[in-house]
């Protein structure tokens, strides 16, 4: 962190971005808007807000059946972000990409429509203690119907996974293993490459979920061999629309999760017949505009540089890391080392509850979230009903931190008397 | 002084009133706001279809606590009538602080915990306004 | 249709309404767009644009969870917009509007969450042959999961359903009738009320396939006693959401569809129990700024009023109908009375593919759909592969009408040779 | 004239060139376009691993009738190592005209049974420029 030119991490020029962000222009309560609350869905840029205003005004058309020129300008723009999202993450093919609603819906798919087939009774399913609860109710959801078991590895003093339960909780009776890249509470990075080894040691398959990482850092679905791997658009600069990447083979061989329009290649009154890949996971009519403006989502995170941006928010969670630790009484959960966490910092202060923390931050402007953060098991771990948290993006500078730590400070003392 | 935070408000919260169990109650809920996990539960002791006692133990953020140690006070020799009419406006009047829709949900988990004790009403108690 | 004005029909201002719709002041191929697929999707008028940017300028933001100012705005709306569905259908609670991706995903949720749990081997359920495959599918995967049959009220020679098969394949065996309001394809209005008092006399529960006709006429769930209604936001002027109406106390007694966060009360790791309605059935973040411009375009639709939007449709679909019977060898699909269809008018043409129809017409600026328009059983029953289909809504114009009859006729004459 | 339906290809799908079936082919294979339904089955006799006749038969559009009417007079002498090289702009100089992605597909299609049939790619014939 430089001093001279403090609004600069080692990534990216931030006051630069700011300029294409127009709700951080904002003013809220009578002060600067400070938003730090991207783990649960990120600002805009111009760029992308541009995209959906330009869909709707020149070529708002159905995609695939259509054969005149907005119909057709449609579907090349959205085949076209499919392309994009599958160079952004590496995946072979774009028939391994599938737009679905979020990353819970990409969740969710995966336990329907491959786990039912997969899953038997006696067999045992491994997630992590560190999961949102898109990873780990679809589970027991599963496990509950078939009978199978559901484990899960647990986390140690410093936020982090305890390697050695990797190892012994997949097992042979392991069929499926489900665990996140980050976690939105901890931050904490997983080892996810060796997770992923051991469940195809096993024979099981590996379902990720990226959703705080594929907006946070490089992520090769190829180098890390992941069998699937959901992330959010809305979490990555983009409009409301999930992805689930899936191995061609494992995705050839699943049945249909939902029916309808677009899914299928012929329909009888007896039976049908499915359409290829990716459409078979794709029923009705999509979300166009969304699929359409991820392209220039992805567009600005490539000019960032996500190496740039995984840079930059290091150095910003180590500057806060530091920072919140000097105030008194502050309890940060996770790794206190930035390299083993995201952008994603949640603590408590004592006697005062999340809620009262994070309004009071509210009123100096300051958008941060109060509450389980969809984990309540790592709460519950932890032996706390709720969090506030503060996570960073692109748009974020060191300056804003020195507001929050400030903030915190004033939270103290108000309810001090 | 903060306008939310103002003393009357933090003092219950840090001193709540009836604050504790009733070994013998006649009426005891438990519920939680499903957004944030807050959870409050409630005793109450009745005499003739009157309030004698009530008590409220849990955890939560100073609202919600505040409201439900205010709310203890206002119960005391109600009937249980007087309680099914009590409503959204009565805690707001009784909070007399400014909140938000989410905090607003906080203010009435204490009334909405004692409704459904009472009355099995298990929705908010604004539900009145949409239905 | 009045000849002095004849830009006007009985129903609507269409030059006024014009001019709220952007896209529509666009040439194609040099020829000013006549849009004519919105059975499909449907254009957005300007507020509909706005509300969405406005959305992305200033408040977006997650729903439900956040304390901050920008949260409870993007909640508030998010939430007030479901209220404003809730009375555009005049649901009896907010608690039985639920948000989903399209009609598709709202069936597929009732299939889900109620069939798995109601439908047992050897039940029946029953559909028409008149249905979108959204309407067809899911009940397939339905059947064959459960060891249940799935029959087919047919159509009769006018495009209508046979009332009497309501009465004989509707029987105290049937759980579920599944039917639409009207056809995508033929535009046939059904007895729906009939249908459903039907299916209740048995004990059975009906599902309708409201995609055409929430958008397009009055439609009061209380009054028709639905106990499942789906429909899309993006046929009706707005963003690419569903809805599914639910009854209350049917959705009360449901298992969960998607497992995830927002749609749970409390998880452990070895259970978990659900949110209040709708939120249940809401797994993941929701497609907030989606919910939130459907307000706009309920506002629309109500300024000029359901009553006239149905009128409109009908004296554009007689006109129609009228002129195209002029256009030698021309076949038309369903009912020939304007007053038992909706706005949508599938044809054949004699030794030319629907394909190569559509073709010409979009030289011509005419966006027009062929295909099976996802009614392959319906297009078995006519022994066509395919139609054309053209479809109005509240910016079409009879003028426009004259255009599609011209070039029909060019269709002709350029495959004679 | 249009330029789409210019002469030649309204006179392919008018008049169709090996259209019919093979009774012993060496190999048959249909498919379908998934986007609009339409089917097309082709035939082909072999001698000495060349092509020595081929049908086609089904129902579609002007664009790939006439499509699988051209590549048909383009298939006879070729061997099944020739037939695999054939791709997407191969079809598109057969054809000679604008097409746009939708049309593109079913002007593919009577390629794209081919290729399935000889090879059993079962993909798009442009497959390979995604993957
Ligand atoms: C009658 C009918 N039902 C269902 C659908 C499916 O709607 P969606 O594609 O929005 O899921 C449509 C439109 O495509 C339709 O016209
Ligand atoms: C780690 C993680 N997984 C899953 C999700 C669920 O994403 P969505 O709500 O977009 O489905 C989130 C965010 O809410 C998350 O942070």
């Amino acid at each position: 962190m430089s001093a001279t030119n403090p609004i600069k991490t080692k990534g990216l020029n931030v006051a630069a971005i700011r300029e294409d962000f127009p709700i951080l222009q904002q003013t809220v309560n009578g002060k600067p808007l400070i938003y730090l609350d991207s783990a649960a869905t990120t600002q805009k840029p111009e760029a992308v807000i541009q995209a959906m205003d330009e869909y709707y005004h020149k070529y708002n058309a159905i995609v695939h059946r259509g054969v005149y020129a907005l119909a057709e300008e449609a579907t090349a723009r959205y085949e076209g972000a499919r392309k994009k999202i599958q160079k952004f993450i590496n995946a072979k093919s774009y028939r391994e990409i599938v737009y679905t609603r979020n990353t819970t819906e990409s969740i969710n798919l995966v336990a329907y429509a491959w786990g039912r087939k997969n899953i038997h009774a006696g067999d045992e399913i491994v997630t992590t203690l560190l999961e949102h609860h898109s990873n780990i109710v679809p589970w027991q959801l599963l496990a509950k119907e078939k009978g199978a078991a559901l484990k899960f590895i647990d986390v140690d003093e410093n936020g982090l996974l305890r390697g050695e339960q990797i190892e012994t909780l997949v097992t042979e009776k392991t069929k499926l293993v489900a665990a996140t890249m980050a976690s939105n509470v901890t931050g904490t990075l997983t080892p996810i490459k060796q997770i992923i080894e051991r469940a195809h040691a096993v024979g099981a398959v590996c379902v990720v979920d990226a959703a705080q990482s594929v907006p946070h850092m490089p992520v090769d679905v190829q180098s890390l061999d992941a069998d699937f791997l959901a992330f959010s658009g809305h979490k990555m600069l983009g409009p409301f629309v999930g992805i689930l990447y899936g191995k061609r083979a494992l995705l050839e061989a699943m049945d249909p999760f939902l029916g309808g329009g677009d899914m299928i290649r012929e329909v009888f009154m007896d039976h049908s017949t499915w359409n290829e890949l990716p459409w078979k996971f794709e029923a009705g009519t999509p979300a166009i505009m969304e699929g359409i403006a991820m392209s220039a989502a992805i567009d600005y995170l490539n000019a960032l540089g996500m190496d740039h941006v995984r840079a930059h928010e290091r150095d910003l969670a180590a500057y806060a890391l530091d920072k919140m630790r000097d105030v008194e009484g502050v309890r940060i959960v996770g790794p206190l080392d930035a390299d083993q966490r995201g952008g994603v910092i949640a603590f408590a202060v004592p006697e005062v509850h999340p809620h009262d923390v994070a309004q009071i931050f509210d009123r100096e402007g300051i958008c941060v979230r109060a509450g389980h953060h969809c984990a309540m098991p790592l709460h519950e771990h932890y032996g706390l009903a709720a969090t506030t948290r503060a996570s960073f993006y692109v748009y974020n500078a060191p300056e804003e931190i020195d507001k929050l730590v400030e903030t915190l400070a004033k939270v103290r003392q108000i309810f001090r008397g | 002084m903060d306008d939310l935070y103002r003393e009357l408000i933090l003092d219950h919260y840090q001193h709540p009133h009836h604050h504790g169990e009733i070994p013998d109650a006649d009426i005891s809920y438990e519920d939680s706001n499903p957004l944030c996990g807050d959870k409050i539960r409630i005793d109450i002791k009745l005499k003739n279809n009157i309030v004698e006692d009530v008590k409220f133990n849990g955890k939560g953020c100073a609202v919600s606590q505040a409201s439900a140690s205010m709310l203890m006070d206002e119960l005391i020799g109600k009937s249980l009538d007087d309680i099914k009419k009590l409503d959204k406006q009565f805690i707001l009047d009784m909070l007399g602080i400014p909140l938000g829709p989410t905090r607003i949900k906080c203010a009435l988990l204490p009334l909405k915990v004692i409704k459904a004790g009472v009355y099995g009403i298990q929705t908010w108690p604004d539900e009145e306004d949409d239905a």
